[in-house]
Parts: C-alpha cells; structure tokens; sequence
C-alpha cells in the first residue's frame, strides 16, 4: 500500500488535507471526515476511469497546471484547486529550516525504500523525494517547494528512527 | 435520448472505451467469454445491482439467445431486442424452413427435416440436382458447412458435417440443400413495433465474404432495381410477420443471378452493417430499437423512407491480409483517421488501445456515403487512403485494393468472387520505393526524434512496470 | 476526384496538415499574410513552378479577390470560383445594391450611392425613420458598422464610421440603410455552371453571431416553410444571375419577423458553413465547384434536390469564452473526437498540433445531422459531451450551454440574440464536484502515470531542444 | 552538420551505404552514387513530411521493427530493410576484435563532442555511442551489436587521434 497526502486549497482558510491510499488499482480517499473507496484506473489514452462500489463510473482527463487542476469530464474542464505540496500561502511548509533551506526528516521509525535524488539535483515543488515505509505503509515524502539538493543522507534500504535527516533542499529564489 | 447507461465488462476491458463512456459499469468476471459476457446470471445480477431497467444485447454474445431474452423478461427488465419466440423460430433452420414455406416466402429447395442417415441425403441429391450443401441445423456463420457435388461424396461429407455440427453447436443434426451457384448475398433490413407497424427498410449488398463472414456490406444493393427491391422487401416482411417480429431484424436472402432470390435466415438482431442502411434511409435504427422496446410506434412512414445516394461500410479487422488474415493482437502505436464530407467512423479503439486475442478482432467500421456508387467508391479510396493503423496488422490493405478492382467497381461479384481474387495477387504488399528508402533514412537519421516507434506514452521505467504489475493484480482481486 | 494537389505554406505552416497531405507543397514566405497567403506574386510562382492548371482559393484570403481572380486567368490558370467581374459587382456594397434593386431583389430601405456629408444620411433617417445603420461602402465582417437611433447622433457617428472604413479599408466611403429590428440572417447557397444551369440548395440560418460573426449555422432555418423557402430561393437566384454569376456562392439576406426579407450581400467564394448545406441536400459543393470550373455541367437537377433531415455546424475556436474568447494559442496535447451515426469533422490540428497566433484560431467545424432539428440538437449534446481538446481553451463549453438553451432548442433568436445571451450567465464555467476532486487526487497519487499533463511526445531533453532549433534554423533558410 | 551511415541491405550481396547528412531541416542522401537533397520535418503526430527542390511533397511514418523499417504512405505500409549499423549477416563489423569484444576506434582525428554511455552500461545495437567532430563534421559512431560497455577511456571535449580507443563493448550471446 502507498499513502499519498494531497492538499486542497480553501478559500479564506488552511488548506484541507486529502489522504490517498492506494493498492494497485484500489484507491481510498479521505478528506474533511469523509472516505470515498473506489478503483481508479488509468486508460491508454491517459484518461481516468473511477468506479465505485455502487457500480458508478467517472471518467475524465486530468492536468496539473499552474493555475490549480484542470479536470475534463465529458470534454468540459473544471479547476480544482488541489497540490501536491502543502500550497506555500499558507506558509507551514513541514520542515523548513533557515536561510532557505529545507531540511527533510523522518517523521517516525521505517526504512527507506526509495530515494529519487542525489546531492546536486533539481527538484520541481511537489516532486515526489523519498519514500518511508513505516508500519507496512509506504509514505511519501515530497518536496514542498522547488530547489537544489543540498544534501541527502540516507540510501535505499536504510533503516532510518523517527527525527533523523534524510535530505535537505536549497529553495529556489532565496 | 437521456437514458443513463450500464456498461458490463470482463477483467479483459476494465479499461475498454465502451466502460469509460457508461454512467455505471460492472464487472462480469474473468476474460474468457463463458465466464463474462456470456454468462446470463452475471449480467442479470449487474442490471438488480444498478436498477436497470433496459437491456440491449448488442451483436454478439447473447444477442440471438431465446433463453437470455426471457430471462430478462422473468426478472422484470425489457430485453431491447424481438420476443423470444421469434429469436427461438428463426434459430432453427429447418423450423424456420418449414414456417417460412407456409408464409409463401421463397425457399431453397432443401430437405424440410434433418437428415438422420446419409441415404436420405442421397435421395434427396437425386431429387433435386447436385451441387447440394450440408449444413448444421442448428448452425451460423458458415460452421459446419459443406459441399457436396456429386453422390459418391455423401457418405464422407454427411460424417464430417455432423460431427463438426455436434462439435460446434452440441446437436449433429445436419440437413441438405440445392447450391444455388454464382449467388450474390442481399439482405433486407426490418423494423417493427408492438403496434403492428411493419417496414423494410431497402436492401444490402454483403456478398463480399471471405470464409462465409461479411467483409465488406453496401446499400444499396448494385443489382438491385425498383422492381426486384419491391419484391424482396415484401418477401422479407411476410418472413417477419409469420414469428410476429418485433424490433429491428434483418432477412437474408440469397439472390441468383436470374433474379430470383432465397430466404436464408433472419437475424435478430441489430447486425454489423447497419450503418450503410442508416446513411442512405436517414434513418437510426440503433434508437429507433431502443424506442421500440419502450413501447413507442416507429418514427417512420413507408412513404417518408426515401433512399438517397450510395453507402458502404468496410469492417477493419486486426489481421494480417498478407499471412492469410492471420490475428495481429497488440497496442494500436498511431491511429489516425479520415474526416470530412461522407464519412463516419464506428471504432472502439483509440491510440494506446490493446487489440486483445480474447474476443473479435475488429477495431472498427468505416462508412462512407456519396451521391451515387461511383463516387462513394472514389470517396471510399481518399478516406482509406488517409486511414493509418500503426502497430497491428490490419485489413485495411484489402479494401484499397478493392476499390481499384475493376469487377468491385462494376458491382460484378458473388458470394464466391473475394475467395478467389484472394487467390490471386490481389495481397501482394507493396514494395517499398526510392521515397520509402527516403523516408526511413530521414526518421532514422533524426537525433531529434524519440527513438523507434512513436508509442501513445513514454515506454514505461522499470521502476513505473512494477507498479503498473501491482495494479493489475489489484484488478483481479 | 484524382487531381494532383500543390499546397501552399508559409513558414508558420511548414508542419500544417494540408502541407502532408499534398502532393507538392511550395513555401510562399514569412508567417506574416502580407508577405505569404496575401501574395499574389507568390502564389502564381509557386503555381508555375509545380505546372499547376487550377488554383482552389479557399475560404479566406484571397478568396473575393477580383484581382486575383484576373491574375490568374491573365497567367493561363483556371480560377477555382466567380469570374472576376462577379467578384467586383457584389464587392462593392453600394454598387451590389443598385444592380439588385434593378433585378427586383428586395433590399432594405437605404442610401444608393455613398454620403459624403452627415446631411445626406440626416435627410435619409427623416425619410425611412430611425433606427438606422451606418456602413463602409468597401467593408465586410461587420467592420466600421454603426448603429444610430436619433438624429442628434449622426454628425458623430458619420465621422466615426468613415474613419474607421478609412482605417480598414483605405476607403472612406459610408452608406446607410433602415435598420431591421430583431432580424435573423438567413443565405441561400447558389451554384451556377457555365452552361447556364443555375440552381439553389435550400437556406442556411446564421444568425447566431458573436461580432457579426457565424458561431452556429443550421439547415434548414427552423422558420423558413415551404412557401417562404420558394421565394427567398427565388431572389438569390435572380441576384445571381444579375452578376453573370457562376460556381457556389451564398446570397445573404436579413429577415424579418414579418417573413419580409432583405439582400444583404453576396459572398463569391464556398463558405465555411457549406457543409449543413452539404448534410442535408446530400450534393457535394466542393466537388461540384471544382467541375463548374473544370467546364462541366451541374451534376443536379432542381427536381433531385430532396432536403433531409437537419444539420447542424459547431464553429471550433481556440479561444476561451470564460474570458471574453481571449485568444488562446498554444499547442493541442490532447484531441478525443466523437464519432457515430450523423457526426462529421471537418478539423486543421490533431494532437500535438501547435495553434498558431498569426491566422484565424479556427481549429475546426463539428458538424450533426439528425432526421428533425430536435434529434439533431440531441445528437450534437451527445458529441458535444465526447468531444475533448485539452492544451487550449476552445469555443466548446459555449456550445454545450447552447444545447440546454430553451430559446435554442424552440430556434428563438435574432442576430443580436447570441450576444444578449452572453452577456448572462451562459459561460459561467463549471464548478468543481465531488467526482471532480476524486479523479484529482486518482491521478495525482497515481506513481505508475508520466507526471503532469499527457503530450503527445515525451518533453524534450535538452539536448533534443537544441537540435530541433537547430532544425528550425534550417528551415528559414 | 551532421552525418550518419545507414545500410541498406541487398538481398544475396554486400548491404550498400546510405550516408545522410543533416543541416537543420536539411537533408541530404546519397547511396549507390546517386544523391537527393531535400527538407525534412518530423510533423506534430510523428510522421515525416520530406519536401523535395521541384516541390514534390511525401509525407509517411516510420517505424523501425525487427523485421526492418515500416514505412506508411497513404496509410499503407511496406518493409524497408534498413539498419542503423552494418547488418550482422554481413559479418564485416568494423572494429569487431576477439572474444566477443567489439572495440571502437577513432577513425580520423577530431574532437569527441558527446559521449552517451558509460562503463557497465547496456547498449542496444545501433544505439548511438559517441560523436566525434572532424573537418566541421559531426560523425555518428553506433553499436553494431547489443552488449554491455566494457571499457570508456574518452570524455566530451577531448581531441582524440585517429586510430585512437575509444570504447569497448562485451556482446551478447558470446
């Protein structure tokens, strides 16, 4: 199973968290007290087809754009305001250090299953940098804002306690 | 026409257009036919979960099946197709012979009941003339059909009939008919109310068969004039009124080229070639089936029915014209496809699309319609000439050549003539040119191009196939 | 119709379907029209060069050019369209109507030769009561037009208006007319052959217009009948014959709600709506415009010209209507076309295509037929739904809107009727639902997708970047 | 500019040179001593429009297969038998040295401007090595056979003699 934590932004509010779990197509989204199970899957045309317990489909063609998600159904786009990372108005990005740095930490016990990133390497904000496996669970660990890495400290495979660094990002524009 | 619609789909077509396209969609089980799409209790058990309340069989499966028709019935849903006695009448040929006599249609002469020894066959073989043809009495689709041109074939040919007929359709009966020879394939189309409203809607033209399945259809027929068409379509409405024929159903006939023609057997069901009777009637015979089965009378007149211009449909397929029509399954890499005036497109796939080996290999249907026959070829040519199918074989090849057949484009062609110019050098594939050489040498030359094919999606990392793995055993859970 | 085909590009198009799908193509110069499309010196060389007979103007352009009509037959090329002479007699907006009040078409009440001075257009809005119209003589496309509705406003708008024909067209000259209140814009397509055959194919109805320009076109007009079809076919045959008209062309008229109606111009050239006209007459005009010019005969007869059924035509822009249709270039990453019974494209991008900003943002037409308006209007809902572009904003929700219209679907609109509706709630854009969200968070925690939107290609290393500008380098040789 | 030989095999003889040189769009190719020049431009869906001086225009897609290159023209395919490097049946592999070991050397002195694999890496036959600059001249040095690199002794930027090593590839199957 992988969790994935999105963040849908409010008008005039913090950003509500949205929970994804997913086990190969089966996907379990909360958010805001309510849970949605359903299969998710991707069709070759790049399309999303979901399908509920009920029997109902939705289909649709999903891009990320600067100016939030545009989401086609039946060829009409909406925007949803959704990101990958907490959105930076809100200005709590999860473990930004001074100077323009941010430093990634483990948030509990696990090990490292995947490191996509070496010292030296660009990351785009939301982009996906480790992944923690804790409690059966596979975490994902993104970048909140765009940069440099700095430095990484950890490798594939590692066991790792809650609280130590893993890697560290030089924010862009600082 | 507003109705919401229910897709049922087998772990094979999770991601099929037809699924992507519904308001709900149900799983019927694992790939193979007989544990989904042809599996009555599944489908029954989708239409109580979802509350539907219409169910429309489509042109396969369980279109024809009598059985599925009433239990649809018995669980309180409207089947959009004719009442199971009228799927049941025409599904037995010599019943179908026999009730078909009595209605004053024409008939091949033929043995009115299954011939249960080879002796009877022979009897009838003096009666009636050699050639004769055996075929499956419970059969379809040219299975279990034989020709037999004289006595001494009988007993081998009646042994092998009968046991491809018990092999095919678990029933060996077999029975005999005269071979009408150099016959060409016309059908009549059919629609019919509850409210005794009853029309033919003009002929096709389906002599184009390569081993007994229709290839390429047409409307109208190209031998057929104002007085053969006003007999054959009366001929096909006394055919659908003796089973009290409700729905849109189709008369096949086999018509000799001294005019006179042959009941065959009735279809059922919406077929194939629909298409080409709708671009020349103006009609929609997919919705006026489905406003039949809620009870409303038929849209049309006979006098509003007037034919205009010239259609015809070629069924793409994923085979190999070049290796004896040989199955190409795998991923459509580039689909384009023509547009413009008179031309239509039934196609359900799309670029990314995986041609899978479970079911019928056709990807799609192109119609096109012009003013008159000569020009709906011309046509026919530009739009095939702008169809490109990448990654699968196609038959597309043989349509081309076609429409440079001087015999297709004089309309002289029997059930036989696609056969035999397929002997011939009517698949040779072509040889490639100086621009060819050309061509390869610019795309392989050129560093700014992904390399090789040109696939729907980046190929896929290692890393990504594992999950993609992951997620289909997901599926299958 | 088995004719060589040359193309014409500028550099801006060099990758532009009609250039692949030619069998020459010859580079006319910059992007800019001026120096490319618009060069008649150009276009004749490129016409030399490929020994080509006949030159196809299009849509745009060139296309009611007289002088380029006359260079072409002066360099021995046949001109695809009107003789020049026609083409200069309905060019000119005062000089068309002197001719056609003196064929007895009925024009509106208005000034026969230009006002130099706000007195004559004052004497004149005494004499046919206001409102008036204010018009540049030389003009087209609602350019330099004016409305007045007393007296006290004319001095200012006569000087508005000349100037702004000044601006356009270099000609300064404005005349005005009555003007007609909750009009509709109804045309008759006309073709002529060079044997004296004239015939009129039915009506189009365009008045749903956003800037004086078609948006949506129908045939036929949900208020032209029999009895008024008869008379307004009759005047646009009489207008065209009073020009020596020959090949398509389509005669405009204003019409009343009193079912009087109006010349208001001719236009000598195929237009972009033609294909409804095509849809519902079943002729090809196209076709029937390149054999007119070839010296044939009209393949018609007035008595086979049968209307059925309804088409409706979808003008595709790339512009975004929740913006006041802003302009939006760009590059199509991904394109679904519906398909089916009754849907024709008649489309110039596919996927990957780049929209350019130096032409017409037209990225294509959808086109339905239905047998009556109301199944027309259904099935263009049921395309419209299927329909996808993602990569620009397009015209595409203003049509889904239209669908569910109630003054639409009763065809209760005038010229101004489109745009009243606009400036309501008609484009609000659609809010984001429940599902919209979860088909968000599928795709963004989906690891086994490409991130981001689909293109058509794999983004670009930067090496590739570097050598496909290099490439372009090349081009601008 | 930039040069690349392809071959052209001839059923029962040697397989002839196809030698293309590139300038942006433009094209130019000579084999068994005749030479076409021409603008080629990859089009928006992938296929190839090539534009010759008389103003001829062939538009088609390619594929390459392991049959050889697929051609469509008018949506109709045919079957080039094209290969990026030297048809093995021609068992001429320049530079091929014992033990299933093929090595590269420079054929004339130049500059290496770009190298694409390192040791260890996998290699594909007719994948693209490296790039050497002579006399203006970018020539194209491709893998004849799929292996592994076995030794890489150049960098970008460095002018090597002709004659000189250059890089070694370990086959496959060997």
């Amino acid at each position: 199973m992988r969790r994935s934590v999105l963040f849908l932004k409010n008008p005039g509010g913090d950003p509500s968290q949205v929970v994804v779990e997913r086990r190969g197509a089966g996907c379990r989204v909360a958010r805001d007290g309510h849970r949605d199970d359903f299969d998710a899957s991707r069709l070759p045309d790049g399309r999303y087809s979901l399908l509920f317990e009920d029997g109902r489909q939705v289909s649709g063609r999903v891009q990320e754009r600067p100016e939030g998600v545009r989401v086609f159904r039946r060829g009409e786009p909406a925007t949803v305001s959704m990101s990958r990372g907490r959105p930076s108005s809100a200005s709590l990005a999860a473990g930004a250090g001074e100077g323009g740095v941010e430093e990634i930490r483990a948030l509990m016990h696990g090990r490292i299953v995947e490191v996509r990133f070496a010292a030296g390497d660009r990351v785009e904000p939301g982009a996906l940098l480790l992944v923690l496996e804790a409690m059966k669970m596979q975490n994902e660990i993104r970048a909140s804002r765009g940069g440099v890495v700095e430095r990484c400290e950890v490798e594939q495979g590692q066991t790792v306690e809650g609280g130590a660094f893993l890697l560290s990002i030089r924010s862009d524009n600082n | 026409m507003g109705i919401e619609t229910v897709a049922v789909f087998s772990d094979a077509d999770r991601k099929a257009p037809h699924v992507a396209a519904a308001d709900y969609a149900v799983r019927l089980g694992p790939p193979p036919a007989r544990e989904s799409y042809l599996s009555v209790a599944a489908i029954l058990e989708a239409a109580r979960k979802t509350k539907a309340t219409l169910i429309h069989p489509g042109y396969g499966f369980l279109a024809e099946n009598a059985a599925f028709a009433r239990a649809c019935s018995d669980a309180g849903l409207t089947f959009v197709g004719p009442p199971a006695d009228a799927i049941e009448a025409m599904g037995s040929k010599t019943g179908s012979r026999k009730m078909m006599e009595a209605a004053g249609v024409p008939i091949v002469p033929g043995l009115t009941r299954p011939a249960s020894t080879a002796a009877e066959l022979k009897e009838f073989g003096r009666k009636a003339g050699y050639p004769i043809l055996l075929k499956a009495a419970a059969g379809g689709g040219g299975k279990g059909m034989r020709r037999v041109d004289s006595e001494k074939e009988i007993e081998a040919a009646f042994a092998r009939a009968s046991s491809e007929a018990m092999a095919f359709f678990n029933d060996g009966a077999v029975y005999a008919e005269k071979l009408v020879e150099g016959p060409r394939h016309v059908e009549v189309q059919v629609i019919a109310d509850r409210h005794g409203n009853r029309l033919a809607v003009g002929e096709r033209e389906c002599s184009l068969q390569r081993r007994h399945q229709k290839v390429v259809e047409e409307c109208p027929s190209p031998v057929v004039g104002e007085n053969l068409r006003k007999r054959i379509c009366s001929a096909a409405l006394a055919a659908s009124a003796a089973v009290n024929y409700v729905s849109c159903g189709t008369v096949e006939f086999l018509l000799s080229p001294d005019g006179s023609f042959y009941f065959l057997e009735m279809n059922t069901r919406l077929q194939v070639e629909h298409p080409v009777t709708e671009e020349v009637y103006g009609v929609d015979l997919a919705s006026e089936m489905i406003a039949i089965a809620l009870g409303e009378p038929l849209s049309w007149k006979a006098e509003d029915l007037r034919p205009r211009g010239h259609a015809i449909e070629c069924r793409i397929y994923a085979e190999d014209p070049s290796r004896d029509f040989a199955p190409s399954p795998g991923t459509i890499e580039s689909l384009r496809l023509p547009a413009g005036p008179g031309v239509r497109h039934d196609i359900g796939v799309e670029q990314g699309s995986t041609v899978p080996i479970d079911y019928d290999p056709m990807l799609g249907k192109l119609v096109v319609w012009g003013p008159d026959r000569p020009r709906a070829i011309r046509r026919l040519s530009r739009a095939l000439s702008e169809y490109e199918v990448a990654g699968v074989e196609t038959t597309l090849p043989l349509f081309r050549r076609l429409c440079g057949d001087s015999d297709f484009q004089a309309g002289r062609f029997d059930v036989q003539w696609l056969e035999r110019r397929l002997a011939s050098a009517l698949l040779e594939s072509r040889e490639p040119s100086d621009e060819d050489v050309l061509l390869a040498a610019a795309a392989l030359s050129d560093e700014t191009a992904p390399r090789g094919s040109t696939p729907a999606e980046p190929p896929a990392s290692p890393w990504r196939r594992r999950a993609r793995l992951e997620s289909l055993r997901g599926a299958e859970r």
